[in-house]
């Protein structure tokens, strides 16, 4: 709890540091119409930016996800890693060639690429 | 009385090693590009007190509970990944047995947060930023979690007190595996969105995700920026550099020149390397970086068989 | 307030924020500009207290430079420099250094000395959506209508990966930091993907004869794009010199840039940069001779890239290829976006028919 | 019974991670329902902090903040209207939902009070994360092995679905949306309206 209690405090501390400068900045004048036109050079945007973005790399998110899992496994691994000795270096030759498996096929993919 | 002094510690780094981190960023710009250095003490609070008396203006219609919240959420991410810092033996703020998995926490949360204000805006240079971001931020992620376990395999722990007490008793991290170093601080330009690894807030998006923001409001932003840079410093300072371990000099003082020290490096880094574009950057971070992350993780684990 | 009296003092001796607003001739006094410390030239207006007009701006656009001036948050100011469109704010000849000016200025507006220029658009929204509608919001069902103003994008196919997403679309520029000044590109996008351009006005022409120390500019420029700034200002600084390319490569320019991006006449970017370094050190500079349309080129690019190629041409060579727009060009365009099949007239705020 | 500050502190987790849950459903904005969702996570988390779960609880916080990203970036690249600019309703069937939100809420509720809950409360400072890895290179290898080899499958078969270029060429060439009948014409978006993109012409 001690620990809970302590990131609280601190994020909550450095957040209430920040803050005030939200509410500032607002006195001068009030906003207009014109002032709240996105920025495009001059021009003015035809529609909303806000869109079904197309986010070029989407394919990737997807192998990171089960990478990022199979990682999760590896912090219990590390603190038994001496303890354990060998048997926890095979292990990590398992966990390493999962994992190259998986960015070599990426690779070969072409989903490091923007799609 | 350790936690008052560790509370302390950790508000006394973070808002005086901001101030620090704005004018070394100044200096850094003054020596790079040959202007003269006179200006750079006095320069950040001049540019701070400009930006507090200009106005804040919102786009037509932004998401106006995230927007405002990104930088404050940033600030507070810099504070908690700060909190497993330890200052002097038995001073942290937290001594959380996970300490390195908080600390990778904080990272993956950083990138939610840089994303939020690009996405917030709803504006098309920002939403670039954002979406751009995110698509570097997370492998480089990966690249962290593999240095920050390297890193805890000699401490036998996930703690980041242990990892100092292990560097005590035997090698620095930085003897030990020199490469690991080098791929943190590649994290630490990513986190703190600079130079090679700024794809949030670049100059070909008209500045990005803060390309919409405008007085207090990108102050509040930079003022962030600056802070995940110290906290990212100390914590590279602590698990690969020992920390408050040092001869002669108090402990503390020992964390905060090592923290000066990675917090030059990283700005340095910064003016060093051109920025690839993101897509040549994505292929050299999976085919190239995290490779090179599996062979620290090796290294590190058939130095730890061969001298237990 | 003692507070208050100090922040507005050091407000006043910070660096001045300057967003430049580049015209005919302008480009080469707003990059001696750049390189002086006392003014932060700044890549968007929210960040900028003054508005820089350098050079003679074309009647097109003018009404874009006026929505860019309201974009400057209070308090802020107009300075023409060398130029005709003058507004509001103060204006200094060409041959005039104008930083005593900005610099008093910047220091009045912050010491509020100085009054902030009004607006100069009307304050309408684009399009009237208060109160319409289901939710008074201004939109109709899912998709359609003018929530807030604006319509949103709509679904289109995708020429890259076949997934057919909402395309955002719209004219970029004329006064868009990363482009040539002048460009206005009507750019249809699908994430940072550029599906089509089309050029709805040239860049500004420059003049320029070439020579060394234009070569040096746009290398500055460059390397500022591949996220290089300091490094960019000190090989201004540092003047025409040999081997510049040597030092580029140290620094992974080269290598930063894909090769084959933007190939013209068998030169890349990266070929191109080369040149512009052997011509600063006194070599030929690129020579660009087909003159095929520049949309042509863009198409496919990811928008780090397109930015890269349209800032590695020559001014004159850009200008060869870009096509001259019909006055009538704009009109027919946009059929593809049926939701809001009616141009938008720079000066039209406030009408909200034919929406679906 | 003396209130403590854990208990003070669960019940604020509970609440926000409760309400920030609810939000979820109440929002229009897919981004914001993403991250609402995230909150109620880190909520959870901030719980399994308190039951001296150290390493389950921030574990759950970094799995859960790149999974939501992630999500996010899903959500808004599937979702028409992605930002709620128009409101929408977010739940459908809505006296289906209600009587089945219902009746899983109570049924939950009788499982937890009438359950005999066995109480084996662990120490604070119990070393969980060596006892974890101990029992994955130990008893629990094969599952731990078994487990990497599925999400080896995992990465490979998300890379085969969602990859449009391939060793063999495009992934959907020839492909057309299915028919609303059999031998119908395809669904979805007209083909002249999708292929009205390329009306543009050149000059």
């Amino acid at each position: 709890m001690t620990d809970l209690l302590a990131i609280l405090i601190a994020a909550l501390g450095a957040g209430a540091l920040v803050a005030p400068l939200l509410l500032m900045g607002r006195s001068a004048s009030a906003l207009t119409e014109p002032q709240k036109t996105p920025f495009l050079g001059g021009s003015a945007p035809r529609t909303h930016a806000w869109q079904r973005y197309h986010a070029r790399y989407y394919s990737m998110t997807l192998l990171f996800i089960a990478f990022e899992m199979e990682m999760m496994f590896m912090y219990p691994w590390a603190v038994v890693f001496v303890e354990e000795g060998m048997k926890a270096m095979v292990e990590m030759g398992m966990f390493l060639a999962i994992l190259s498996i998986g960015i070599l096929y990426g690779w070969r993919e072409g989903i490091f690429k923007w799609q | 009385m350790m936690a008052v002094a560790a509370f302390v510690s950790l508000f006394a780094l973070l808002i005086l090693g901001t101030a620090l981190a704005a004018v070394m960023d100044r200096a850094a710009v003054a020596l790079a590009s040959g202007r003269p250095m006179g200006a750079a003490l006095k320069e950040p609070a001049r540019r701070a007190a400009a930006l507090l008396l200009r106005q804040k203006v919102e786009t037509e219609r932004p998401d106006s509970i995230t927007w405002p919240l990104a930088p404050v959420a940033y600030l507070m991410l810099a504070a908690v990944g700060l909190s497993v810092v330890p200052f002097a033996p038995g001073v942290v703020v937290t001594d959380i047995s996970t300490g390195i998995v908080l600390w990778g926490a904080c990272e993956a949360l950083t990138v939610i947060v840089v994303f939020l204000h690009g996405w917030s805006a709803n504006a098309p240079m920002a939403l670039i930023g954002g979406y751009r971001y995110v698509g570097i931020g997370l492998p480089v992620l990966l690249l962290s979690m593999f240095v920050l376990i390297a890193a805890a395999l000699p401490a036998e722990s996930l703690s980041v007190v242990e990892i100092v007490r292990a560097q005590e008793a035997g090698l620095w991290n930085v003897v030990r595996q020199p490469p690991g170093l080098a791929l943190f601080l590649i994290l630490g330009l990513m986190l703190t969105l600079r130079g090679p690894f700024d794809y949030a807030d670049a100059e070909d998006l008209a500045g990005g995700t803060k390309a919409e923001a405008s007085g207090p409001h990108r102050l509040a932003w930079r003022v962030a920026r600056l802070a995940m840079l110290v906290s990212f410093s100390a914590m590279a300072a602590t698990a690969f550099l020992g920390g408050y371990l040092g001869p002669v000099l108090p402990g503390p003082l020992w964390l905060v020149l090592k923290t000066v020290a990675v917090m030059a490096a990283v700005i340095a880094a910064g003016h060093m390397l051109a920025r690839l574009p993101p897509s040549r950057m994505l292929t050299t971070v999976w085919v190239v970086l995290l490779p090179l992350s599996f062979l620290v993780l090796v290294l590190v684990g058939v130095e730890l068989l061969l001298w237990p | 307030m003692a507070v208050t009296a100090l922040v507005h003092r050091l407000a006043a001796s910070a660096p001045v924020p300057v967003f430049a607003a580049v015209g005919e001739d302008g480009l080469r006094a707003v990059d001696r500009l750049a390189v002086d410390p006392r003014v932060d030239l700044v890549a968007s207006p929210l960040h900028a207290a003054l508005l820089l007009v350098v050079g003679t701006i074309r009647d097109d656009d003018r009404p874009e430079l006026e929505r860019l001036h309201d974009q400057l948050p209070h308090p802020r100011a107009t300075v023409s420099w060398g130029g005709n469109a003058v507004f509001e704010g103060e204006a200094v000849d060409g041959t005039v250094d104008p930083l005593p000016l900005l610099s008093d200025m910047h220091r009045a507006l912050m010491t509020r000395a100085r009054p902030s220029e009004p607006d100069l658009l009307p304050n309408a929204p684009p399009n009237d959506w208060r109160g319409k509608g289901d939710f008074g919001q201004g939109g109709e069902g899912m998709m359609g209508g003018v929530p807030y103003g604006r319509p949103m994008p709509m679904t289109d196919d995708d020429m890259r990966d076949g997934l057919a997403l909402d395309a955002y679309s719209a004219p970029f520029g004329p006064f868009l930091p990363q482009f040539p000044a002048g460009l206005t590109l009507d750019l249809t996008l699908q994430g940072d993907v550029i599906q089509q351009a089309k050029v709805l006005r040239p860049p500004y022409p420059q003049h320029e004869s070439g020579g060394a120390a234009v070569a040096l500019r746009h290398v500055a420029r460059m390397l500022r794009l591949l996220g290089l700034p300091a490094r960019a200002e000190r090989v201004l600084h540092d003047g025409p010199r040999e081997r510049l390319a040597q030092t580029l490569s140290r620094w992974g320019a080269f290598a930063a840039i894909p090769p084959g991006l933007g190939m013209i006449d068998g030169t890349d970017v990266r070929g191109r940069l080369r040149a512009w370094c052997a011509e600063a050190g006194g070599g030929a500079g690129p020579v660009v001779e087909d003159d095929g349309p520049l949309t042509d080129l863009l198409p496919g690019l990811e928008w780090h890239e397109a930015v890269l190629v349209l800032n590695s041409l020559p001014d004159a060579a850009l200008r060869r290829l870009v096509p001259v727009p019909k006055p009538d060009d704009d009109q027919g365009e946009h059929k593809h976006e049926h939701h809001h099949d009616h141009h938008h007239h720079d000066h039209d705020h406030g009408h909200g028919e034919a929406h679906g | 019974m003396a209130v403590t500050a854990a208990d003070v502190l669960f019940w604020l987790l509970a609440l926000c991670a409760g309400v920030s849950g609810w939000r979820v459903f109440a929002t229009d904005s897919m981004v914001r329902a993403s991250f609402l969702l995230l909150l109620s996570f880190l909520s959870v988390a901030g719980i399994m902090l308190l039951l001296a779960a150290p390493y389950i609880g921030i574990a759950t916080v970094f799995m859960m903040a790149v999974e939501m990203m992630v999500m996010a970036l899903f959500m808004v690249m599937f979702m028409m209207n992605p930002a709620g600019l128009n409101p929408m309703m977010m739940v459908h069937q809505h006296k289906l939902a209600i009587g089945a939100g219902v009746l899983a809420f109570l049924g939950l509720t009788a499982a937890i009070l009438l359950t005999d809950l066995p109480s084996d409360p662990v120490p604070a400072d119990r070393a969980v994360v060596h006892d974890l890895g101990i029992e994955l290179l130990g008893d629990s290898m094969l599952v731990f092995e078994t487990a990497g080899v599925t999400l080896l499958a995992t990465m490979i078969g998300a890379v085969v679905l969602s990859s449009r270029r391939g060793r063999y060429g495009d992934a959907d060439t020839g492909s057309r949306p299915p028919g609303l009948e059999p031998g119908g014409d395809p669904a979805g978006r007209e083909p002249e309206e999708g292929g009205g993109g390329h009306h543009h012409h050149h000059h």
